[in-house]
């Protein structure tokens, strides 16, 4: 039915159970734009958000996506400015990812607002001390990078490079990609920081406050840290997951490795600087407040575990794992550990997020909990629907795995 | 005529791109007369056009801009005591005027004016990220989850010197701006251009029945708040954060003042 | 691609290139942003000239003197009066609300007529003139029955002109049966009478007052004048250095007793007995003051009837049974702070006794009050600066004789449905208390057959609300002249809506517990927003529409000219300032103070000597009353807690004013109730839980608030809620205290002295 | 916001902001023109 | 086909791509620039014609009907009791006269005047800060509505409400005199030329 698009030799499952799967994932997409609409058309007030939790699930998925999104421009950049070859193999996938990713988070961040007519006035009212006018901006310019990457991979479809002007525009956008993606590391590298920047400068929040180091807060540079630390790992376990739903081997064994021992040397060093960070910020930030560090974990869920949860279970475990060849070789504790380090890193922007806001600061004000409501969970996890549908398309259509023909003779 | 507004101005004392700092507004409030009756905030909530819906319980999407907290010292009967802290945005100054939620603001929307120390919420211009309310550590900055509705006819009571404001934006105590505008325009009718203490009172200042908040001036040693935030029993609340807010409070009790903010377990209060 | 397609796209191209270059796509971004900066439905308030316009507040006794600040012609604000004797610019909470009575829901737009049954809120609009003559109709067919002593009316005050125009309205119609709502005052009336001779409030001279021991009275809660009373908290305050100093009695952690100097728990309803232990040690240690207990007081020592009998004087009567050991057992109170709080008593220079439990309506027994006032007799801070005084009334023009027929002489000779002034309670002046046991058990002479209300809400502020209410709906015919939809006026068979606070004249005679005679008049400072009435326009214009001579004692026009009339020489200067202060008024001296017949003060109330079964009950003494239900039972005590953010009286809270309301004590529709952590554990209960709150006189489902300011073993339930009437705004929110909380009957003078009720609380 | 704009300031926040921010924007851009160019050129040559 | 044939096709198709891509351009800019305009912005008439000349020669100058108060504020437009104090009875014989005597003045309904300067809400602007202490002519802002003779048809934004010469009567925004628009930068600008205070509560309400 759809053969006409289909790369040429690659064999895709028949067209009708392609369009359930498709029909499945649009009906959670569906579901979240109903959702969308009555927070739009109603007002937040639809949502669990409030006074307390002025930042919620939302900007605990968009932080969290993001990271997870890091994959793209960290492959982009390990591939065209270090010159590490293997990950072209895989760069095509991550760049998809990312550009999901990236649009999803502008998605939810348009819902998150109050008034989102009016979005706008972050760019042209932009005050530059903010860190989240820092965060918008890098978003939106590394997200034209993210299209701008994208753009190639699509005319490569049979059909549109048929076309002679669309052949020539992709050959010629591949041919100047490595500015790109240098740009876009670079946009990207400042967002992933100013992301961290966005609690770290909260002077008013003990729990998120960091010292500076020049003109940012450390949580700047953990954020990038932590960032490109799970983004090759997220890369890995949709590269994974879409091998085992397409049974298929997509990418070789050695670039996965790699990436994989990119990432659990990265969360090596990004757990020693945390670690670092966290004694810093118990033994010299927090007493200079009157704080206590155990202050900060007061009750569940807010206690000691999940600290150790994010920086032992979800930190060190995987990072074990990773820079271990005989573990790292082993499937099962390689995406045990990929899952792992992507759900810290989760938590941590979760922590960031939600516990930031939910210990009281004022002695005498009380602690209360956020519980997301429907709304915010649909449209949470929607991102995800969305990730199906659109990697599905693009893995039909186009020819996204240079090794797919070499690994599935 | 350009050159016609030139002598307009001259002779104006503010300063640099008005950067002058001209006043510091600021209050003292006094927790051992505050008697917790509450009438500060529906002063304010009238004078600001605050908006109010049926049920007004759930105080995390309860607006008011003016809130009288209460804290007790933890004691079991009957030993127990109870204070309340008034709490109205605390304008912080932070370091040279770089307020929690001022820095964060991505659009401009609230500032920290160098000629009053006020800081300001701009309500047509804030799109309703609340970076500032998570920077806020007085949740002194509320969100607009519904549209305003006001009942029947009470429309009619509603000021025209403060805009109502849509769903959507975040709003705060502005220290009755509005007053210090229509102070400043009196003034300005009668070819004056300083305004007097009393000219400009906050509308929970005036209303206190027990006299407990005092404003004025921070920094003008005629006003009574510069005498008074002097006393040893004065402190302000979170000051450890750098906060550096412009509302001080004033207690007898050493327990009350060591509940205005954070300190470790066998740290010495102020 | 054919040549159509790629002509198209170079259309596209162009098209695309020609928009991004005009202004189209920019200004509809920006204008869609000024959109939602100006959205329709967000109101836009109009500006204008701006007023202010001087009046007074009546919403509550207070009298504090406001100024309403105006746009063209609404009224947007209202602040406290500069320079007003009793608020001098404070103003409180309730005050600020006048505005949303006058433009908010639950108004009365015009006069209306009950159309469905009873409470059931269906109402058919009538003109005014078929009101009054609906009304005139059944007053004129009770007078040719000769029952027009079945009408009887209720306000919410006996003072000032509206409340005298009912009274006279009953008089010239004849009917005794003029009742006001019930409050301390009743009592403390009776007490002054008893010790000094008058029938009068008592005031205090709060702000030169340094030592103020306050038995149960909520001084910073709403008690007596409440700005007035926060005024002078705050000046104390500022005195502390120079000794100034509040004890507060009390059983919960009230905002008075967290203020003050001391707080002193207490049992609740043993203040008397606490009184009584001061008074021992001050006289045991003799540090009363001789000199006026020699020359102006009666009934100190021992003393001798006629018939030869010696019995004790209140000296020997308190040494015996009140020693700081006795009564630290009833109070509760540790016999050493009693002596210490006796001793800063005495020796202070302006000590002053305080009584009155809340906000002062809530009831204390006389001899409670005789008690507490003895104390002030022992230092003899009475008409003194820093003490209490007994006011006489601002003097106003008298109204012209009142003119009575014979219907009306011998309606008026008849008793009193509620036995006041009877020989049954020979001293009590209003026992609106007594209605439902009179009315419901058939014991009274006869039935009512008509009620006229005015500023009362009895079927939501009194005491075992149930029972009123059983026994005013049978009443057959009930009219109402509440401004706004209350829980009276929803029962009531017609309403004659009164203008609100902001719309009418009014006098406000001196506010409770002032020391200086002050009075203030309200005017209209926004024109009628509906077709309402003065309430004095209606009663002369019912007046007039009555058969006989009823008319005759009604010769104003309208109620603005009986005002103008009756101020005399003060109108004009209430017109211009809005208030009126006796600059020079002094107490009288203590050879003049005493109004008995004996011209003492008097510790023995020889008054009640002829009634009395033995001398002993005419001395201050503490009876604890008893309260019902059994202990195994209800082994909890129930106490109502009053607050400024919440208006308990017949005027009841605005939108604003609940706002302010914690969640610990509203929350959602649930009322929290306050208990100590230690009863929670003993009983049970777990916090922001739902219980069971179970009295003798009802039931309710409350929310636990854990809390250590309160006594273990009481709960502590607030009042001001519950209401079933008014807008949604306040509807169905909370629980009424009243409904849980009984009468219980004061023997000497019938009032009602519940001060709590026995209760249990059980998990649900 | 552009140094036309009267909320616009001459400080080192905006200079350095707005530096990173429109050096980044004319990669993007000169990149996308030189792209769109040659492959018009590119066309135009090859005519295929 | 001959080589011909191909270049005068190419050379055809290129020009008929041309006109294609000329014709997209020229359609679009006649909807941004002149249908746009049109369609956004909706007209009114005042509801009676008022001349400001016969006025000021009768009044004498600006602040004759449009004062300052003793508070300070700004009378803005008179209101009906303004107006009354000479045109209790009808002066002269203009029919636009007589309508506001038997339509306004009579029955003592205010008359609807629709502002042409009117701010939005949020906009708090002082008088007596730019007339009485800035010394700044009412036409600096104003324009020369003084010397109008009739009123100008009062055209509004749909979308916001605003009155058009909020933005200017110029589509594009640009402007060669101080009173041809009163947006915020416009305030901005001037408070900086002057080195005034362009703190938001400035002018923000």
């Amino acid at each position: 039915m759809d053969s006409a698009l289909i790369p040429k030799g690659l064999k895709r499952c028949p067209f009708p159970q392609f369009a359930l799967w498709i029909g499945a994932w649009s009906f959670i997409m569906l579901w979240a734009a109903i959702a969308a609409v009555i927070a739009w058309a109603y007002g937040l007030n639809t949502t669990n958000l409030n006074d307390y939790f002025g930042f919620g699930a939302w900007i605990t998925a968009d932080l969290a996506i993001i990271a997870l999104g890091a994959g793209a421009f960290f492959t982009g950049f390990m591939r065209y400015v270090l010159g590490i070859d293997e990950f072209k193999n895989i760069l095509n996938y991550a760049v998809i990812i990312g550009f999901i990713c990236y649009s999803s988070a502008l998605a939810i961040l348009a819902l998150d607002i109050g008034q989102p007519l009016r979005g706008w006035f972050i760019f042209w009212h932009a005050n530059v001390h903010s860190m989240l006018t820092e965060v918008a901006f890098c978003i939106s310019c590394y997200f034209t990078v993210l299209a701008i990457e994208y753009i190639p991979i699509i005319l490569e479809n049979r059909q549109l490079d048929k076309v002679p002007t669309l052949h020539a525009f992709s050959h010629n956008l591949h041919h100047i990609m490595a500015v790109f993606a240098a740009t876009g590391a670079f946009l990207s590298f400042f967002h992933q920081g100013s992301l961290g920047g966005v609690a770290g400068v909260l002077f008013g929040r003990p729990f998120a406050f960091r010292v500076h180091a020049s003109i940012w807060p450390t949580t700047f540079f953990l954020f990038i840290f932590s960032a490109i630390a799970c983004g090759p790992c997220f890369t890995i376990l949709v590269t994974r997951l879409t091998e085992a739903i397409t049974r298929k081997k997509l990418v070789a064994r050695n670039v996965i490795l790699k990436l994989a021992t990119v990432s659990g040397w990265l969360l090596v060093g990004y757990l020693s600087v945390k670690m670092l960070d966290t004694l810093y910020w118990a033994a010299v930030t927090l007493p200079k407040m009157g704080v206590n560090f155990f202050d900060m974990y007061p009750q569940a869920p807010f206690n000691l575990w999940i600290l150790i949860a994010e920086l032992g279970i979800c930190g060190a475990i995987p990072a074990a794992i990773l820079i271990t060849k005989k573990t790292r070789e082993n499937e099962f504790l390689l995406i045990l550990a990929a899952i792992l380090n992507c759900t810290g890193i989760c938590i941590n922007r979760y922590v960031m997020t939600v516990q930031a806001l939910a210990l009281p600061v004022m002695p005498f004000d009380k602690f209360y909990n956020y519980v997301p409501n429907w709304i915010e969970w649909i449209t949470s996890l929607a991102p995800f629907a969305f990730m199906a549908i659109l990697l599905s398309l693009s893995y039909r259509y186009l020819p996204i795995f240079p090794q797919e023909k070499e690994l599935n003779p | 005529m350009k050159e016609e507004h030139k002598e307009g101005v001259q002779g104006h004392e503010g300063g640099a791109h008005g950067h002058g700092e001209k006043y510091k507004f600021g209050m003292v409030i006094d927790l051992d007369k505050c008697t917790g009756c509450g009438s500060c905030m529906v002063a304010c909530m009238t004078e600001n056009n605050v908006p109010y819906k049926k049920n007004e319980t759930n105080k995390l999407d309860s607006i008011t801009w003016m809130r009288v907290f209460k804290a007790t010292n933890g004691k079991p009967y009957p030993d127990t005591d109870i204070c309340y802290f008034p709490r109205p945005c605390m304008h912080c100054e932070g370091e040279h005027g770089h307020a929690p939620c001022v820095s964060v603001c991505p659009a401009t929307a609230t500032d920290y004016n160098y000629e009053t120390g006020i800081v300001s919420q701009i309500y047509t211009r804030c799109f309703g990220c609340r970076y500032c309310m998570a920077a806020c550590p007085y949740h002194a900055r509320y969100f607009n989850w519904w549209d305003p509705v006001w009942p029947d006819d009470t429309k009619e009571s509603l000021s025209p010197d403060v805009s109502p404001r849509m769903r959507g934006v975040v709003e705060k105590c502005s220290f009755c701006f509005h007053r210090f505008q229509g102070a400043r325009d009196k003034a300005y009718a009668e070819g004056r251009r300083e305004i007097t203490e009393n000219e400009y009172q906050t509308a929970c200042t005036q209303a206190c029945p027990a006299g407990a908040i005092v404003f004025g001036d921070l920094n003008n040693p005629e006003h009574k708040v510069h005498e008074l935030k002097q006393s040893p029993h004065a402190f302000r609340l979170l000051e450890r954060l750098g906060t550096n807010p412009k509302v001080y409070y004033h207690s007898t009790r050493s327990w009350v003042r060591r509940a205005g903010d954070n300190y470790l377990t066998n740290e010495r209060s102020k | 691609m054919s040549l159509g397609r790629r002509g198209f796209l170079q259309f596209c191209l162009g098209a695309g290139a020609g928009i991004t270059f005009s202004p189209l796509p920019w200004k509809l971004m920006d204008d869609s942003a000024i959109w939602t900066q100006n959205w329709p439905w967000t109101p836009v308030p109009p500006g204008g000239e701006v007023s202010i316009e001087k009046t007074a507040c009546t919403l509550c006794p207070g009298g504090c003197g406001i100024t309403v600040r105006k746009v063209k012609d609404r009224a947007i604000k209202i602040e406290g009066m500069k320079g007003h004797p009793i608020n001098d610019g404070g103003v409180c909470l309730l005050g600020m609300s006048a505005l949303y009575k006058l433009y908010g829901g639950a108004r009365i737009k015009g006069p209306l007529k009950r159309a469905g049954k009873r409470g059931e809120g269906k109402w058919e609009q009538i003109p005014w003139n078929a009101a009054i003559a609906e009304i005139s109709k059944e007053l004129n067919q009770k007078r040719q029955d000769g029952l027009s002593h079945t009408v009887a009316s209720m306000t919410g005050t006996d003072r000032g002109t509206v409340s005298q125009l009912f009274k006279r309205l009953l008089a010239a119609y004849g009917s005794p049966n003029v009742f006001t709502a019930p409050s301390l005052q009743d009592s403390e009336r009776l007490a002054l009478k008893l010790m000094q001779g008058d029938y009068a409030s008592a005031g205090y001279d709060l702000e030169n007052a340094r030592y103020v021991v306050s038995f149960g009275a909520s001084i910073i809660d709403g008690w007596g004048s409440p700005v007035r009373a926060f005024r002078a908290h705050t000046r104390w305050a500022e005195k502390a250095a120079e000794g100034a100093k509040l004890v507060q009695v009390e059983a919960c952690l009230s905002n008075t007793a967290a203020k003050a100097d001391t707080w002193l728990t207490i049992k609740p309803g043993t203040e008397a007995a606490l009184a009584l232990g001061l008074a021992h040690v001050i006289i045991k240690e003799k540090s009363y003051n001789k000199a006026f207990i020699r020359d102006y007081c009666l009934g100190f020592e021992d003393w001798q009837d006629s018939g030869g009998t010696v019995h004790k004087g209140f000296k020997q009567s308190v040494l015996k049974e009140y020693s700081p050991d006795a009564v630290s057992r009833i109070t509760g109170v540790p016999a050493d702070r009693i002596s210490v709080i006796a001793r800063e008593f005495a020796q202070a220079k302006g000590a002053l006794a305080v009584w009155g439990r809340g906000k002062g309506t809530r009831p204390m027994a006389v001899h409670d009050i005789m008690a507490i006032h003895a104390l002030n007799a022992l230092v003899a801070n009475i008409n003194k600066p820093g003490g209490v005084t007994v006011l006489p009334d601002v003097t106003t023009v008298p109204w012209p004789s009142l003119v009575q027929d014979d219907i009306a002489k011998s309606g008026t000779k008849q008793p009193r449905v509620d036995r006041a002034g009877t020989d049954a309670f020979p001293l009590s002046e209003s026992l609106f208390d007594q209605l439902p046991k009179l009315i419901k058990g058939g014991t009274g002479e006869y039935p009512l057959s008509v009620l006229l209300v005015h500023g009362a809400n009895p079927y939501y502020t009194e005491h075992d609300r149930t029972a009123v209410a059983e026994a005013l709906d049978r009443i057959p015919f009930i009219v109402s002249f509440s401004s706004r939809m209350d829980e009276t006026a929803n029962h009531a068979d017609l309403i004659l809506p009164n203008h609100t606070s902001l719309e009418r004249y009014e006098d406000v005679p001196t506010p409770i517990s002032s020391s200086l005679p002050v009075m203030s008049l309200s005017r209209p400072v926004v024109s009628p927003q509906c077709d309402t009435r003065h309430v004095g326009d209606s009663l002369i214009a019912i007046a007039k529409s009555l058969d006989g001579s009823v008319a005759e004692s009604f010769p104003w026009d309208d109620y603005e000219s009986l005002l103008k009339a009756t101020l005399g020489d003060k109108w004009s200067v209430l017109e211009k300032e809005g208030y009126w202060k006796d600059e020079g008024y002094t107490p009288a001296d203590w050879s003049q103070a005493f109004r008995n017949a004996s011209g003492k003060f008097e510790f023995l109330a020889t008054t009640l000597l002829a009634g009395a079964k033995s001398a002993k009950d005419c001395l201050p003494q503490y009876s604890r009353a008893k309260l019902k239900g059994e202990e195994f039972m209800y082994p909890l005590i129930l106490i109502p807690c009053e607050s400024m953010r919440l208006a308990d009286g017949p005027v009841a809270n605005s939108p604003l004013m609940t706002k302010t309301v914690a969640d610990t004590v509203l929350k959602n529709d649930d009322l929290c109730v306050e208990v100590n952590p230690k009863t929670a554990i003993a009983h049970g209960l777990t916090d922001e839980r739902m219980a069971l709150l179970s009295t003798p006189k009802g039931k309710a489902k409350v929310k636990i608030h854990l809390f250590d300011g309160i006594q273990p073993g009481v709960v502590a339930i607030p009042t001001g809620l519950g209401h079933t009437a008014y807008d949604d705004y306040l509807k169905g929110k909370g629980v009424n205290s009243n409904d849980l909380i009984g009468m219980i009957e004061d023997e000497a003078s019938g009032l009602d002295i519940a001060w709590g009720s026995r209760a249990s609380l059980k998990s649900i | 916001m552009l140094p036309f704009v009267f909320e616009w300031h001459w400080d080192l926040g905006h200079v350095v902001f707005h530096g990173g921010l429109w050096y980044a924007l004319s990669i993007l851009g000169i990149g996308m023109t030189y792209v769109s160019v040659k492959t018009y050129f590119d066309v135009k040559r090859g005519g295929h | 086909m001959s080589a011909q044939d191909e270049r005068t096709k190419t050379a055809g198709s290129s020009a008929v791509l041309l006109i294609c891509f000329l014709v997209g351009l020229g359609a679009s800019l006649l909807v941004g620039w002149v249908i746009f305009p049109a369609l956004l912005y909706s007209e009114k008439e005042q509801p009676i014609d008022f001349s400001h000349v016969v006025h000021v020669d009768a009044v004498g100058d600006c602040e004759g009907c449009h004062y300052f108060r003793d508070d300070g504020s700004f009378s803005g437009i008179p209101d009906l009791s303004n107006c009354a104090e000479c045109h209790e009875e009808a002066q002269g014989e203009d029919p636009e006269e007589l309508k506001m005597i038997q339509e306004y003045i009579e029955p003592g309904k205010e008359i609807p005047w629709m502002v042409y300067s009117r701010q939005p809400d949020c906009v708090f602007f002082s008088h007596a800060a730019h007339v009485k202490m800035g010394e700044i002519e009412c036409k600096a802002c104003h324009g020369m509505i003084g010397e109008s003779e009739h009123t100008d048809t009062y055209e509004y934004n749909i979308l916001t409400g605003y009155s058009r010469n909020i933005w200017g009567k110029n589509i594009s925004g640009l402007t060669s005199n101080t009173w041809e628009s009163m947006k915020m930068g416009d305030c901005g600008n001037c408070h900086d030329e002057h080195g005034e205070n362009n703190a938001c509560f400035v002018c923000h309400k």
